[in-house]
């Protein structure tokens, strides 16, 4: 198709960090295979926030269980596509290679940091295990070092704290423990899958200022996954928008939010409550989030909520097109023929 | 709690009313239909003992005493001549009769009780798991081979006893699931709608509390008819002529250097019939149950 | 002005800690909510906001009698909710409708929908069964669902569509007034804004009256005619929702609204969230003077000496209870980060 | 730390107080059982022994207080075990403190190494079904596992004696005659408590294995047996415990099927015959000392869990 560029160019000097290609990951239950990322590409450039967004289902935990390399499986594979890290394919990579790569140089935060937490070792030990497999440090300083990043990540008292049990701490302290435990190696990206979800909204700012005090001090890049377009246009420096396990639109932050080009985007920023409008009605999507065992194919997955569906829509999977700089949408609005197409 | 990735599996079974799920899991769970089916095959040979059963079951052959399989008596003949394989086909009435009426009334009485305990708390509480603390303190089957020595042997002391050591375990279960099920959001919702204490116990807290009471029922039922045979192999079970399984095994067990198959029939009988229960307890509970891991 | 359809006066709620295994004595005290105060006018909906431990949710419960307030009384139609009995009662339960947050917790998950909308109806022994369908039908298409969804089981439904079902069932006794603890905090974006525009529609077609608990302010933003602002059980600022949002005074609601995060970068950029400092003061040992003393940005001495009164200012219906209220919004104090 | 131990030993002074309404309660019981019995015990005795002349009898209905009002009886009897005095044996005349401590080593003995056996077989096995779940071998184990716990001991206990002791001549056919003598029973028994303990492990394993932080260890670059036995085993491994605690307290006297095929001179073939001869002091001195060993047994469980639980250890301190 004509004006249509592919986002990911290796080509390009002084590339990405991480560059997804084609990411499939397909969950194989009982019920049908879930496509839950189906052909995702993007890339995460040295330093920079990314934001992956989407509601539930849109695969956005997936494509970052992939990176990591930490799919359930079963029921989860990667079935095609490639994830290169400084030009290495992680797809590829033998287990205890990854192992090496994991908690060093690409580290994940999670999203419920009580249960992520293991109830019964205390926190400044399980901070110091990841210091002790990657630097080979013996226990006594690795602990050192370990209260020493807990004091970093902003923990008052932290000599005290790291001989407390994860259930001694509020929401926010655990929080600040499963970053200090994924920042401890200074990795080079950093996952983070809903971090500030269950977290009060004074803390969550608390939280995300802290994620993005590393990236500026450490230089670290963060892939941060969230529902809430808020953060993205806080902390954010690009953001990809997944709907359905595919990437409807992708670019620049301010671009994507203050020049919405997907209908989905578009519509999902009309339905976001904000406290700078008036009480009322809010706009919605129609319809209901698809279920993802009874996908078609080819189309677009979002044409039967969408305002602007035409036949092609419902035969065809669009490509991204280019909006502007950086910023792509697949969406067949932008391609040349859309004016002719039924 | 609120994650808002969709769970990996999509429709989870525990969603359900109990029926829908012992259905799901079974056709799923090969092995555990396996189990299903050699329970209802003890079960048809339980009840229909009389139409099926080659002989008589206590009718005495004294010149067959302890001849092994043949074609007219399948599995041998005991040290009276009798025909082994009817004598089974009537033991399972007797084993299946102690399961079903042990599990069944210690069931009544431990979901009654639980739930009054888990749901109200307090001093009901606090006296009724007294008393089941007292139960479960004694080794179980001690305790009923001495009931039984107390009140004489037979059947229906059998069962009595047996339910006297079973209710305990049941009561304590359902008293646990009742304090989770309590806490669900639809109890109170409920609450909120202005619902008695009975309507909530009858259509949310038995309902949703029951099914790891159902699981410790089916191994409940296993470990009945394992029970039953202990006692009738120490003479405390149905009295003889009368055949039973563990009785059988008793009786073997004098012959057992002449003729081993004696001893060997009705312990692989009880072996396969208790395995039944406790695989399909197991295949239930996988599913149903992550809280019942004993 | 007419008689309010409810009125919270003075609630307050102590939770006792025990200690021992037999003989248990009350060592501490959780004191959940002070002194809480409000009306909801009918038609109207009033927002409860707050963080966690603010005794928004023991309002809510206390209100709609499913937990008995320490001190205070709740005032259902004129008469005192928690002393009615017999008739009386479940004639206040018919006229009180409650929605909880996790419509995946809040519906039995054994129970098809028809009997889950059902049930009050049920409870209160109205309508046969035949017109008890037929009313549920009718709830569930009121409520955006299809005729056909009855005989479903809840695990068939999104987050959504379960709440919806949970509004119907909310429905199903003509309440007057409708108890919402957080309706859409667990929901996708998509499925709030739907939800919100259906509890909106509702109140239009019905004139029903809402108490909402959130903690989210965009979504108060959009349903709510007044505004509570709770801090660890005590009320922080009071006001109509069209002011609120215009002019905050009490220094804890600024930091809420500010650290509301509004997906838009150059909003953002001009005005970034306000970092408060620690964390929210354990219940167990609240902070003496004013319960914000410890993270407020603009905290003077007295401020951990007395405790502030909830006070009226300048405006009408606008309450606060910081003593510097003044000062702050003319610059006179400058915060401290 | 001085507050943590001062506050364990007032939990232990707590739970032991709670004990007291239990004993009370076990009491009664051991008392009833043989209170119920219909006729006149000593019928049996003097029957058994046959050596008794009417004024042992009589010396032995006064002691009892046979002829007092039930409560007395009752209070005679609880006056005597406070004192220590579980009274002696009517079928042997013999202290039953004696019988019990003769008894008691043996099957000390036997469930020992039956345990050992059984935690030996059944905790690695567990593991490995639950690390492997759902492919060939866990269903293999699960059937097997299931199958060893379905099997009544004592007709495992003839077919093995049979095989072992007759046919191959390895190991002598009963009683305690030498240390080869226990290998036999204790297997019997063994197999059985593998099945169990390979089941409770397993799905111990898989509780454990779905949580959470085993994600977060697998995202540190832990190897997966670094996974499995620094982080979920050490969850997995508190119920257990449990189970082993609870099983060694049942097989004090639930072992005398075993104890009785092998003729093995244990606590449970003490109490099953003296059940059966009513020899009433034998078994109200073994329910006494069933129902303590299971207290304590249950106590030091909960000690072992507080010990491995952080968040059992703070409650316990509230």
């Amino acid at each position: 198709m004509n004006g249509v560029l592919k986002v990911v160019d290796h080509n390009r000097p002084g590339g990405a960090l991480l560059s997804l290609e084609n990411l499939r990951t397909h969950l194989f239950t009982s019920k049908g295979v879930v496509k839950a990322v189906d052909g995702v590409s993007f890339e995460i450039k040295a330093h920079e926030i990314m934001g992956l967004v989407g509601e539930s289902g849109s695969g956005k935990t997936m494509t970052g269980l992939s990176i990591m390399r930490l799919l359930p499986s079963p029921p989860a594979r990667i079935v095609d596509g490639r994830i290169l890290f400084n030009g290495e394919d992680l797809t590829k990579m033998p287990d205890d290679e990854i192992r090496k790569i994991r908690g060093s140089k690409i580290s994940m935060v999670f999203q419920d940091p009580l249960t992520s937490l293991n109830p019964l070792i205390r926190v400044g030990k399980q901070v110091s295990e990841v210091i002790q497999i990657h630097s080979g440090l013996p226990s006594e300083p690795a602990l050192g070092k370990a209260i020493e990043i807990l004091e970093q990540v902003g923990i008052p008292e932290a000599g005290t704290v790291a001989s407390q049990y994860p259930f001694e701490l509020s929401g926010g302290m655990r929080q600040r423990v499963m970053i200090a435990m994924a920042v401890a190696s200074r990795p080079e990206l950093l996952i983070a899958d809903e971090p500030t979800t269950n977290l009060d909204t004074t803390i969550q700012a608390q939280v995300l200022s802290l994620l993005r005090q590393i990236r500026d001090s450490q230089g670290t890049s963060i892939l941060l996954i969230t529902h809430n377009l808020g953060i993205v246009a806080w902390i954010c420096d690009r953001v990809a928008v997944l709907y359905a396990g595919r990437l409807a639109e992708i670019g620049p932050t301010n671009a994507v939010l203050r020049n919405p080009s997907h209908p989905y985007t578009q519509a999902l920023l009309r339905s976001v409550p904000r406290t700078d409008s008036e009480r009322g009605k809010l706009e919605t999507i129609p319809g209901e989030v698809p279920r993802l065992t009874r996908l078609p194919i080819n189309d677009c997955h979002f044409h039967p909520r969408c305002p602007h569906a035409k036949s092609v829509c419902q035969s065809e999977q669009p490509d991204l097109i280019q909006i502007g700089k950086d910023h792509f949408a697949s969406c067949f609005i932008y391609s040349k023929d859309w004016e002719r197409t039924k | 709690m609120f994650s808002r990735e969709p769970k990996l599996v999509e429709d989870s079974e525990s969603a359900r009313p109990l029926r829908y799920e012992v259905l799901a899991i079974l056709s799923r769970d090969r092995i555990a239909l396996v189990a299903l089916l050699v329970v209802i095959a003890a079960t048809v040979v339980a009840l229909l003992a009389p139409y099926i059963a080659p002989f008589d079951p206590t009718q005495q052959q004294l010149a067959g005493s302890l001849k092994g399989p043949s074609s007219i008596h399948l599995l041998g003949q005991d040290e009276l001549g009798r025909d082994l394989l009817s004598r089974l086909m009537y033991g399972a009435r007797v084993s299946l009769l102690v399961g079903a009426s042990v599990v069944g009334v210690s069931l009544l009485i431990g979901v009654f009780l639980g739930a009054l305990a888990g749901y109200y708390g307090g001093k009901v509480d606090s006296a009724i798991m007294r008393i089941v603390d007292v139960f479960l303190s004694f080794p179980g089957i001690i305790l009923a081979v001495g009931a039984v020595a107390v009140v004489g042997p037979g059947l229906e002391n059998v069962i009595i006893a047996l339910i006297l050591i079973n209710w305990p375990g049941y009561t304590r279960v359902m008293r646990g699931e009742t304090l989770r099920v309590k806490e669900n959001v639809y109890v109170l919702a409920s609450r909120g709608m202005g619902a008695s204490d009975s309507w909530i116990m009858r259509k949310h807290i038995i309902p949703s509390a029951i099914s790891p009471v159902v699981v410790l029922a089916t191994i409940g039922f296993g470990w009945a008819v394992l029970a039953e045979a202990g006692l009738s192999f120490l003479g405390l079970g149905v009295q003889p002529p009368a055949p039973s399984w563990g009785g059988m095994v008793s009786e073997g067990l004098e012959y057992v250097l002449i003729a081993p198959l004696m001893a060997l029939f009705p312990g692989l009988t009880i072996a396969i019939t208790v395995w039944a229960f406790n695989m399909l307890g197991d295949g239930l509970r996988d599913a149903l149950d992550p809280s019942l891991r004993i | 002005m007419t008689e309010p359809l409810l009125e919270a006066v003075d609630l307050s709620k102590i939770f006792p800690v025990r200690k021992g295994l037999v003989f248990k004595k009350t060592v501490a005290e959780i004191k959940a909510v002070n002194h809480v105060s409000f009306t909801i006018g009918r038609n109207e909906t009033v927002a409860l906001v707050g963080e966690s431990g603010s005794g928004k949710t023991t309002i809510a419960r206390m209100v709609g009698r499913l937990l008995r307030p320490t001190s205070g009384r709740v005032l259902f139609d004129g008469s005192d909710a928690w002393k009615l009995k017999g008739d009386e009662l479940k004639n206040m339960r018919r006229k009180i409708g409650f929605v909880f947050q996790d419509p995946f917790a809040s519906l039995n998950p054994r129970m098809r929908v028809r009997d889950v909308v059902s049930e009050p109806l049920a409870i209160h022994h109205l309508m046969t069964k035949k017109e008890r369908e037929e009313r549920v039908r009718d709830l569930l298409v009121r409520v955006g669902l299809s005729k056909d969804d009855a005989t479903k089981f809840p695990h068939q439904f999104s987050g959504g569509q379960l709440q919806r079902i949970a509004i119907a069932r909310a429905l199903a006794l003509e309440p007057s007034l409708i108890i919402a603890d957080e309706p859409v905090s667990s929901l996708d974006v998509s499925a709030q804004a739907k939800i919100m525009n259906l509890m909106h529609q509702i109140q239009q077609d019905l004139g029903i009256s809402y108490l909402m608990i959130s903690h989210d302010l965009g979504v108060v933003r959009h349903v709510s005619h007044a505004v509570f602002v709770l801090y660890l059980g005590t009320i922080a600022e009071v006001a109509p929702a069209d002011e609120f949002f215009q002019r905050t005074l009490h220094p804890y609601s600024k930091a809420l609204l500010s650290a509301v995060l509004v997906p838009d970068p150059e909003v953002l950029q001009k005005r970034p969230p306000q970092l408060l400092k620690g964390e929210i003061p354990s219940p167990l040992n609240l902070p003496q003077g004013c319960k914000f003393n410890t993270r407020c940005p603009f905290m003077q001495p007295k401020c951990k000496e007395e405790e502030p009164p909830l006070a009226p200012t300048d405006s009408p219906e606008h309450t606060t209870a910081c003593f510097y209220w003044e000062p702050i919004e003319k610059g006179e104090i400058v915060p401290r980060f | 730390m001085s507050e943590e131990r001062y506050s364990i030993s007032r939990y232990l002074l707590v739970r032991l107080l709670l004990l007291i309404p239990t004993f009370l309660g076990v009491s009664v019981i051991a008392f009833l059982i043989m209170k119920l019995t219909p006729g006149d015990p000593l019928i049996s005795v003097i029957g058994f022994g046959g050596s008794q002349n009417s004024v042992t009898a009589a010396a032995l209905r006064a002691e009892l207080g046979l002829g007092q009002p039930l409560y007395i009886q009752y209070l005679l009897f609880v006056w005597r075990i406070l004192q220590g005095n579980l009274g002696n044996s009517i079928a042997q005349q013999v202290p039953v403190l004696t019988l019990i401590g003769q008894a008691l080593p043996n099957t000390l003995l036997l469930i020992s190494v039956a345990m050992t056996f059984a935690v030996a077989i059944g905790i690695p096995v567990g593991i490995l079904a639950g690390v492997k779940r759902n492919r060939a071998t866990d269903q293999a184990v699960r059937v097997g596992s299931i199958l060893a716990a379905s099997l009544p001991d004592y007709w495992l206990g003839i077919m093995l004696l049979i095989l072992f002791a007759f046919y191959l001549r390895l190991f002598p056919v009963g009683g305690n005659i030498g240390p080869t003598s226990v290998v036999l029973p204790a297997l019997t028994l063994g197999i059985g408590l593998a099945g169990l303990l390979i089941r409770l492990t397993r799905s111990s394993m898989l509780d454990q294995i779905h949580e959470n932080y085993i994600r977060t260890a697998r995202a540190k670059g832990l190897s997966e047996w670094v996974v499995i036995r620094r982080h979920a085993l050490r969850n997995a491994i508190l119920p257990v415990i449990t189970v082993i605690g609870l099983q060694v307290g049942y097989l004090l006297a639930g072992d005398f099927f075993v104890e009785y095929v092998y003729a093995w001179p244990g606590i449970g073939r003490l109490v099953v015959s003296a059940i059966l001869v009513k020899d009433y002091p034998v078994v109200q001195g073994f329910l006494l000392l069933a129902a303590t060993a299971y207290v304590l047994i249950n106590l030091t469980v909960d000690l072992l869990y507080t010990a491995i639980d952080p968040r059992i250890r703070f409650q316990g301190r509230e």
